[in-house]
């Protein structure tokens, strides 16, 4: 056996601070050969990331200590001075970060900051190095090499960004590429191209990888080995195969079987109890200890005192558990059983909520005094939805498809443009903000980051406790006890009434941001992307808490979000949207067993799943290129720039959103029929050109409520509408 | 002027969650527990308490020691001296524990006592009325885009485009004597005038950092909270955005303090500060710099009392900003 | 861009006609007569009537205004019969106790401020920024806490007390250097180095002190930004990624600061000039203030603003360049 | 007439203390025989050649135009070196310097017999500064610019109350100068003032007898002016020089360089001693900054003097100790000044709140702040000891009030006073030009009315606006800081003016006609003994009346460089000698 290229023994890194030493890294250990991935997950917190700046000897020394031994081919890395490490760095190791927005130099066209790494580590003339450029960039897959040498970074897409940052890291044919999150900052479509593009490039270059991560759909599509972290140890390592089809440890177990699949549905996501643990005050024993499902299976309560060791399996495969081996595989099997199964289940009522041909566009104003609009974002365009109580409408999409403008209006926190938003049969669209006063009692909103959407000069009572001043509500018993009742049925201890926010961690905010929402018992609730921010053991909660309250007191939610997996454990039906239009919608189960719309299709084969054997197997349709900007919408049908499918006819005729199927809707022209087996009337591939003569309702009552259509056309089946008809009406 | 931006919050939550580890407490409280932790701050607190407390208290401590901040003492001077103060370090003696006044032989520590008086009202009430217009106007203008925003976005245009000292300067006959006409003494409409001007020209710089707080911190999710609570409009810029311009606010005022009583310093020093009978610390150092080579003890009392509240006042808005700036000294790397 | 200079020119344009009218307008509401003010001791009615009509005091406002603008491009001619003298364009008045036109006046004094200015810009710029960045740079060691702690110091005197310290030490007690006697530097080079050393220091301590505080946050900030860690993830030498990365994004919010700073010591640095007694605008200013002499008020206080407006727009465009994110639309 | 105080506040603005301008008004007895060769007697001869440098506060001299010059140091610097007058004070320190000599005239003039008509020769030689013949009618052209009052503004007018021409309704002369196009009657002028055939003799009919009118000609307003070369409001920026030197620089706020005038002829001029080769004036140094060069006295400054006064922090220094550093370069000496605060007859009318209030000021404390011992001696009455004929002790302070008053005042008395007065003490306002003495003595006055139980407000005053406020009734109120020099070596320019009814510095408002027929009856008297004991009568009259508080009997310093020669105080302008300093070793 060949001496690993990386080996890294030992490592640990901890930081003074005010409160104490932080340590960050504790006694890890891994190899990784040349050619081969390693993938590092962890929640936030879990010393992933410092683990890779501490070998990158990014770490600032001054403030940290790190010990241990790590080498690179034959270089030691943790002695050697700083010049030693700067000259590896760049041209043996390399790097790529997170967030290509700042990652790259705002002030420096990106072909001087290539050309810069490059000629740091290397003698070349200006005139090699620009050309050296050139061919990077076109291997990393920038269109147009010669024009966008020259542009400056802001210039580019997020997508675009990450791809000069690869570039700038393999220009020196590096031997070892860190990747830390390298995709988590972007839209999945764009994940799916990058992490192809690494693939690729890893074998051109026999690089080897690391790659950090939190994502383990990711994981099971790239890695060859997984190292899994939390609070700043390794606690399980092993082969991809080991992680994920034979996880030893409770927390690795957990992790599987908190994420929300888009291959399965379970009823209810299992998450892991409790929040990681300070990294000051670490439990004593294993510092899983405390979140620990499977602790109690140990006797004596040694968990709670003991520091297991990490223990190999196999020669490939170790641990860091308590738990003997079969106690530990027949955990994780129960507990991973349960992740598949679950039903589907119909919901036929009248939708509380719903909005009508909305159109939500922001005006691009000019000039300082006199504003005059130069421009249009057409963040929605003519969009139908609808959502019945106790049901959640899924609305999906890539950032800056509309998704959340949409659910915004529908709320009423933006005015539309034009159509209208019906609630409880009433027509609010004109509304003024004084009348929509009392409406708000039964629509509330979740949002997206925790930190934010709460005002950190509140207390936990008074944020949750202000719907009922604005509201002018006196429940019985007081404000103060209704308060401490919401906080205890999301899971919160009603004596923190009066702490602040910033008291609370990223899961906990959460809870007190959905403890707002439903403390007046609304009945439609908006959640715009309520766990992305949420790390995944979280985030099963969460998502476990959102439905509960459902159930309990039948609320509406429509549940904007970018992850499919997420939309698909929540929603009973699901919209997706691109560029301000909806192209698809249906209930879940037609969605994810068969979309029809080319988009929907290559968003789903772009999300990884967390199950390697099946990763191995999909096939995958990379979406080319970006979203397009919403200023200038492209003609006909505003996917044709990057659909695969593509025609003549997609560039000039504007599809409407027919039905295919019973309950089904998809705008295309040329939808990927195929997959609708036989459910499908239509012609085999025209899409929509043989029609079954239609009951086309007037268009004002065309709403995208499948139920509703459903029920009034008994036979559930063959509608579809003529485009030379209905063209102009919608 | 950036469209790309707009949806890069979407998914960049890392930064941010390192701080869950930290069981917190209230952001007053965290801060208060920094400042305290600052020994520079807390002397120079001290310091500042003192100031306050000795120029409040200074009518009675004055009377205590049986001073006068305004009788003349013709025995204090030498005539053949041209009424320099007799004795040696300025005329100090048992009736006069910091010597006297040249030409007045008035008491210099009384004097001192109650120039902080006027320095220390002058100063605070300016930044009050700075603090309240330049926050009004600035979470009006951020909240309200359109045309009141432009309108008073224009206006601290103009307002900042004055030379400002110049017109403090070329105002002052215009203007006190407006003041005058309004029934106030000539002292005081000096005093008024002073506040009145400092406020006028002060505000639109605390109106711009307001304003550009609220613009980022109305599209914060909480105000859209409220919003979706159907909260009205006061409630949202009081209770909601106001509660969180506290620290920019907190940290302006400690900023402008020390440039306020350093500015009266040296408009008195120019001749269109405080006048006569008042005492100020700028007036005092604007008549005692004739005196450095005679009396130089004249012009190190009031000197050394505005050094050292001035920079008593900067060590403690340094600290403060430090304590409110919720990016220092707690993250993890 | 072009448009972007055009319409800020246009808002700078207006900024000044409104400073004018404004400036105008205060100032003629001095209580005393303007009229009054040109006839000396020896005054009777009839004279005070006759100067009113011959400086075009008994128009309207509105239109002694309007007078005042068509100066600016016209230049103005004064007085009546054999006795009439014009100011030339652009006229900003004639200062009837100094028997000069504004214009001349200003510009006869214009330079002086400016060497001040322009040399303690230089001064502080220089001292100011190295020092902050070689705070920056020694982060959390005691050479910054003595850099920060003697910025403060300097921060914390008023301008006038540090001048007159200086005045007395180094002129008066010492004798270093003689008493500030102000010659153009091309007449005295040697003379105009001493002068104008000691109020150079002065603007320079204040500022400076100023500046080492705002460079060394903004490079921390800089240097705390992901793409000087991309720089470092590079193999650049440390050098280089503070050179190179660090400073040019660090210092571009200091170019706001460091222009607007200098218009506005070029609009008279009032404090200073008065202490060392040099000639400049803001002494030209602060004894007309004191000799109720309008006209060079008013001209003072627009070439001031004028100075503020324009390097607002210069300050702007030199952001651009700086900054290729800013595009100017 | 003359006030001219307006420098002298202007400069205490700024920075410094107390007026330092002196009033255009010469005094001494009149005789008409003195020989012009004579100009030098009173000095030493000095060495020709070197610079000599004056440094000053002023941004600027207030006027360089003869007509509008009226401020005392303006007069003896510009009279000194680039303008001849017809007849000049003589060089020389003490009595004798306020003696006339001829200057440009040949002597000191003819009068006729009734002292109605005057006549003066001008001598060979004398021209201006390109070489043009100065004749009798450039200074028939220079006076008559004095009419000119809405552009030839400041000046003294003598020349419009004494010459002989027909006043019009108003009061005002019918001829209004020489730049009007049109509509000025110019015969009245041509009548009263006539030239010779060969244009050299100037002869002037006034409308009163005059005797000491060949005093009056000593102010450049009766100097002469070519007329091609007037740029009227302008001519204050591009005069012409007469005298040894002209004016080569005059940058305001910044310098002033004088030149020889080459065209000057020596042998037409026994006045003027023109010994240095240069002159250059500093404008806008700090007070302070010139005090302390000329302590310093190094380099250039060794031939520096000080236009304005030393300020009274640095009097100790250089006169409290026997300095020999400082002991050949220094003069404490009277100026004509008497200060005094006068108590507004309309704000105040009752006598004995008026008494109070003098009673009551701490007249220690306002010598105090105005310097000590330096400032001067406590006044007791509007005239001062150098008008030595006119003066005699007033006893204001001793009897006049019944009992003696002590310096540091009386306030029991004050209010016994009040209480006697049978009315309420109105609440008063005392106005004073802003500079930290005045406003130091204001305080004073403040917190001693204050103990006598009388309210007063304070009233700075911007000082470039001080007058124009005092001046207007409306705006004056019940207490004024005030100061007067005598325009004659005679009370006759003291009493009428301060209290008389027609008095141009009547600023109390006093209007008492038996007062007023008393006064005019002393100014008829032609018996100079007994004229003295009436102004004395009337002094003490005035102070009874308590229409004004003297306080101080005012005091100059100066000092100058060690390598300046014939440096003293020149009575008639309480000023340098400029004509006569010189360079010690060029």
């Amino acid at each position: 056996m060949t001496v690993p290229f990386l080996r890294v023994e030992d490592l640990s890194v901890s930081f003074p601070t005010e409160d104490g030493v932080v340590t960050a890294v504790d006694g890890v250990s891994f190899t990784v050969e040349r050619g081969k991935t390693l993938a590092i997950v962890g929640e936030s917190g879990s010393g992933k990331s410092v683990t890779s700046q501490a070998l990158m000897g990014l770490v600032n020394k001054r403030n940290a200590r790190v010990e241990g031994q790590a080498w690179v081919g034959d270089n030691e890395l943790i002695s050697a001075t700083d010049d030693e490490l700067r000259k590896l760095r760049g041209s043996v190791m390399s790097m790529i970060f997170q967030d290509p927005f700042a990652s790259l130099h705002p002030f420096y066209r990106i072909g001087a900051q290539l050309a810069e790494a490059a000629r740091v580590h290397r003698d070349l003339s200006k005139a090699d190095a620009r050309q050296e450029v050139l061919t990077m960039l076109g291997k990393v897959g920038i269109p147009n090499p010669e024009r966008r040498i020259d542009d400056y970074p802001h210039q580019l897409s997020g997508g675009m960004r990450q791809r000069v940052m690869i570039a700038m890291a393999l220009i020196n044919g590096p031997s070892l590429l860190i990747a830390d999150e390298p995709t988590t900052a972007l839209d999945v479509t764009v994940q799916a191209q990058i992490m192809e593009l690494l693939d690729e490039l890893q074998d051109q270059y026999n690089t080897a990888i690391i790659l950090i991560t939190h994502d383990l759909g990711v994981v099971a599509d790239v890695a060859d080995e997984v190292a899994v972290m939390y609070a700043g140890r390794l606690v399980e390592r092993g082969t991809l195969e080991d992680i994920f089809y034979s996880p030893q440890m409770p927390y690795t177990v957990g992790l599987l079987s908190s994420v929300p699949r888009l291959d399965a549905v379970s009823d209810r996501l299992t998450p892991i109890a409790g929040q990681p643990p300070s990294l000051i005050r670490l439990p004593a024993g294993c510092v899983f200890q405390p979140r620990c499902a499977a602790a109690h299976l140990v006797p004596d309560d040694r968990c709670a005192h003991e520091r297991p060791d990490l223990l190999s399996v196999s020669s490939t495969h170790a641990v860091r558990c308590l738990l003997d081996l079969e106690a530990r595989e027949r955990f994780a099997a129960e507990s991973l059983a349960a992740v598949v199964g679950g039903t589907e289940e119909q919901h036929e009522r009248i939708p509380p909520s719903r909005a009508q041909d909305l159109v939500k566009h922001f005006p691009i104003t000019k000039g300082a005094i006199r504003k005059k609009t130069v421009g249009t974002v057409s963040a929605v365009n003519s969009v139908n939805l609808g959502v019945s109580a106790g049901e959640t409408l899924g609305l999906v999409g890539e950032s800056g498809c509309g998704k959340s403008t949409a659910g915004r209006t529908l709320l009423k926190l933006l005015e539309p443009t034009a159509g209208k938003v019906f609630y409880d049969g009433r027509d609010i669209t004109g509304l003024s903000r004084k009348d929509m006063v009392p409406l708000r009692r039964e629509l509330q909103m979740i949002f997206q980051d925790p930190y934010s959407s709460l005002n950190p000069r509140h207390t936990v009572g008074g944020i949750i406790s202000a719907p009922y001043e604005v509201q002018g509500i006196e429940p019985v018993g007081g404000v103060k006890r209704a308060v401490q009742e919401t906080m205890e049925r999301v899971g919160l201890n009603p004596e923190h009434y009066n702490r602040y926010p910033n008291e609370f961690s990223g899961g906990q905010r959460q809870r007190i941001g959905i403890a707002r929402a439903v403390t007046l018992r609304p009945k439609v609730v908006v959640c715009d992307e309520p766990v992305s921010a949420l790390d995944v053991s979280i985030q099963a909660q969460v998502i476990n808490l959102l439905q509960d309250l459902q159930d309990e007191f039948g609320i509406a939610y429509i549940f904007v979000a970018h992850d499919l997996s997420v939309v698909r454990q929540m929603s009973h039906r699901v919209a997706v949207m691109y560029l301000g239009s909806i192209v698809e919608i249906t209930d879940r189960h037609s969605l994810y067993a068969s979309p029809l719309h080319p988009y929907t299709h290559a968003l789903m084969s772009a999300v990884p799943v967390p199950d390697p054997r099946l990763e191995a197997t999909r096939e995958r349709i990379v979406l080319q290129g970006d979203l397009p900007s919403p200023i200038n919408l492209p003609s006909g049908c505003v996917f044709h720039t990057r659909c695969f499918r593509a025609q003549e006819k997609c560039r000039h005729d504007i599809p409407q959103l027919l039905e295919f199927a019973p309950g089904h809707q998809v705008a295309c022209h040329f939808p990927i029929v195929e997959s609708l087996g036989h459910d499908l009337i239509l012609g085999p591939d025209s899409g929509i050109v043989e029609l079954e003569a239609p009951e086309v309702q007037p268009p004002s009552e065309v709403i995208a409520d499948v139920e509703s259509a459903g029920s009034s056309r008994p036979e559930g089946i063959d509608y579809a509408a003529d485009p030379n008809f209905s063209e102009g009406e919608w | 002027m950036s469209l790309d931006t707009a949806d890069a919050s979407a998914a960049s939550p890392a930064a941010a969650s390192t701080e869950d580890t930290f069981a917190g407490i209230s952001l007053r409280r965290l801060a208060w527990r920094r400042l305290k932790r600052d020994k520079g701050a807390m002397i120079a607190m001290g310091v500042l308490i003192l100031v306050f407390v000795t120029a409040l208290l200074a009518p009675l401590i004055v009377s205590v020691l049986g001073l006068s901040p305004y009788d003349f003492d013709n025995s204090a001077l030498d005539p053949a001296l041209g009424s320099l103060p007799a004795g040696s370090w300025g005329g100090v003696s048992a009736d006069h524990p910091l010597g006297v006044e040249p030409l007045t032989g008035r008491d210099l520590l009384a004097r001192l006592l109650y120039g902080a008086r006027v320095s220390m009202f002058i100063a605070l009430t300016a930044v009050t009325l700075i603090a309240i217009i330049g926050t009004v106007v600035g979470i009006v203008a951020g909240y309200k885009s359109g045309w009141v925003d432009t309108i008073i976005g224009r206006s601290t245009d103009l307002l900042l485009a004055f030379p400002f000292i110049l017109m403090l300067i070329a105002l002052s006959p215009v203007l006190t004597q407006r003041l005058e006409a309004l029934g106030l003494s000539p002292e005081n409409a000096r005093i008024i005038y002073l506040v009145i001007v400092f406020a006028f020209f002060g505000w639109p710089y605390l109106a711009r950092l307001i304003r550009g707080q609220v613009l980022s911190l109305r599209e914060r999710e909480f105000v859209e909270a409220a919003v979706a609570s159907g909260a009205p409009t006061r409630r949202i810029l009081f209770k909601e955005i106001l509660p969180n311009l506290w620290a920019p606010i907190i940290v302006y005022v400690t900023i402008s303090l020390p440039t306020l009583i350093a500015a009266e310093a040296a408009l008195s020093y120019l001749g269109v500060g405080v006048i006569e009978p008042t005492p100020s610390w700028g007036k005092m150092l604007a008549d005692s710099v004739r005196y450095f080579a005679v009396v130089p003890t004249y012009l190190f009392i009031p000197g050394t009392a505005l050094f050292v509240v001035v920079y008593a006042f900067n060590v403690f808005g340094d600290a403060v900003r430090d304590a409110l700036d919720p990016r220092t000294g707690r993250n993890l790397r | 861009m072009t448009g972007y200079v055009i319409r800020r020119l246009l808002t700078g344009i207006l900024i000044l006609v409104l400073l004018s009218m404004v400036t105008f307008l205060l100032f003629n509401a001095l209580p005393t007569d303007p009229a009054a003010l040109t006839c000396g001791k020896s005054c009777t009615p009839q004279v005070i009537e006759a100067n009113r009509v011959r400086l075009g005091l008994d128009l309207p406002l509105w239109q002694q205004y309007l007078e005042f603008v068509k100066g600016l491009f016209l230049g103005r001619t004064y007085g009546s019969g054999s006795q009439t003298f014009t100011c030339d364009a652009p006229a900003l008045g004639y200062s009837f106790r100094r028997g000069e036109c504004v214009t001349p006046l200003i510009l006869g004094v214009l330079p002086v401020t400016i060497y001040l200015a322009v040399g303690a810009f230089i001064l502080w710029m220089i001292s100011g920024v190295l020092l902050g960045i070689y705070a920056a740079l020694r982060r959390g060691r005691w050479q910054e806490k003595a850099t920060l702690g003697a910025a403060l110091v300097g921060y914390s005197f008023p301008s006038f007390f540090i001048g007159l310290l200086l005045l007395f030490f180094v002129v008066i007690k010492w004798q270093l250097l003689p008493y500030p006697d102000y010659v153009p530097p091309q007449d005295d080079p040697v003379q105009f180095l001493q002068t104008m050393i000691l109020p150079w220091i002065t603007l320079a301590l204040v500022f400076a002190a100023f500046y080492i505080r705002l460079t060394r946050n903004q490079m921390l900030e800089t240097l705390g930004e992901d793409y000087i860690r991309t720089a470092r993830a590079k193999g650049l030498p440390e050098r280089t990624v503070i050179r190179k990365h660090g400073l040019r994004a660090g210092l571009t919010p200091i170019v706001t600061a460091a222009g607007l700073d200098l218009a506005g010591l070029l609009g008279g640095a009032i404090i200073v000039e008065s202490v060392f007694t040099l000639p400049g605008l803001g002494r030209l200013a602060i004894n007309s203030v004191l000799d109720a002499d309008l006209p060079v008020i008013t001209g003072t206080v627009l070439v001031a603003g004028f100075f503020i407006v324009v390097a607002n727009i210069i300050v702007d465009l030199l952001y651009a360049v700086i900054d290729p994110r800013v595009r100017l639309t | 007439m003359g006030k001219a105080y307006k420098n002298g506040l202007r400069l205490a603005a700024v920075a410094s203390v107390g007026a330092l301008a002196l009033a255009a008004c010469g005094g001494g007895s009149t005789s008409s025989d003195a020989s012009g060769s004579a100009a030098a007697a009173g000095v030493t001869e000095g060495t020709k050649g070197g610079t000599i440098n004056a440094l000053t506060l002023s941004e600027q001299w207030q006027h360089v135009d003869p007509q509008r010059m009226y401020t005392g140091v303006d007069i003896a610097f510009f009279t000194g070196y680039t303008t001849r007058t017809l007849t000049q004070y003589k060089y020389a320190p003490g009595a004798e310097g306020t003696t006339i000599v001829p200057d440009m005239a040949t002597d000191l003039g003819t009068a006729s017999a009734d002292a109605k008509t005057w006549s003066f020769t001008i001598r060979d030689g004398v021209s201006f500064q390109d070489g043009t013949p100065v004749t009798c009618e450039d200074i028939k052209y220079g006076v008559s610019r004095t009419f000119a009052t809405d552009i030839i503004t400041d000046g003294p007018a003598y020349a419009i109350s004494y010459l002989d021409i027909p006043k019009l309704e108003d009061g005002t002369s019918e001829y209004k100068g020489p730049f009007l196009a049109e509509g000025s009657i110019v015969a009245g002028f041509d009548k009263a003032v006539t030239c010779s055939e060969d244009n050299k003799t100037i002869t002037f009919k006034l409308n009163r007898p005059v005797g000491d009118f060949n005093y009056a000609v000593t102010l450049p307003a009766f100097s002469p002016v070519p007329k091609a070369a007037d740029t009227g409001e302008k001519y204050d920026d591009n005069y012409v020089a007469t005298g040894p030197y002209k004016i080569q620089e005059y940058t305001k706020g910044q310098k002033m360089v004088l030149v020889r005038n080459e065209n000057w002829d020596p042998a037409s001029d026994d006045y003027h001693l023109a010994y240095p080769d240069q002159i250059v004036v500093s404008f806008a140094i700090d007070a302070a900054a010139i005090d302390q060069r000329l302590i310093a006295d190094a380099g250039e400054d060794k031939t520096a003097v000080m236009v304005g006064q030393l300020q009274p922090e640095n009097l100790a220094t250089i006169f409290g100790t026997d300095d020999p550093r400082f002991k050949d370069r220094s003069v404490d000496g009277y100026d004509p000044y008497v200060r005094y605060t006068v108590i507004n007859t309309q704000k105040v009318p009752n006598l004995k709140q008026r008494i109070a209030i003098a009673v009551a000021i701490n007249r220690a404390e306002v010598i105090a702040a105005r310097g000590g011992d330096f400032a001067g001696d406590i006044a007791d009455g509007v005239i001062k000891p150098n008008l030595a004929a006119d003066y005699a002790p007033s006893g204001m302070w001793t009897d006049m009030f019944g009992q003696a008053v002590p310096d540091t005042g009386d306030p029991e008395f004050a209010k016994k006073l009040i209480a006697e007065s049978g009315e309420p003490m109105p609440e008063l306002t005392y106005q004073f030009p802003q500079n930290p003495v005045d406003e130091k003595i204001a305080a004073s006055y403040q917190a001693a009315l204050a103990k006598a139980g009388i309210t007063v407000k304070l009233e700075p005053i911007e000082p470039s606006q001080y007058y124009g406020i005092v001046f207007d009734p409306e705006k004056a109120q019940a207490l004024i800081r005030s100061g007067w020099a005598p325009d004659w070596q005679n009370a006759s320019t003291v009493i009428p003016e301060l209290f008389g009814k027609t008095g141009g510095f009547n600023l109390g408002l006093v209007d008492d006609p038996a007062f007023e027929a008393k006064v005019q009856e002393a100014a008829a008297m032609t018996d100079r003994a007994a004229q003295g004991k009436a102004w004395q009568a009337l002094n003490k009259e005035a102070m009874q009346n308590a229409w004004v508080v003297p306080t101080v009997f005012g005091k100059a310093q100066f000092l100058w460089g060690s390598n300046v020669g014939n440096a003293f105080l020149w009575d008639p302008y309480g000023s340098m000698p400029y004509g006569a300093l010189f360079v010690k070793s060029a």
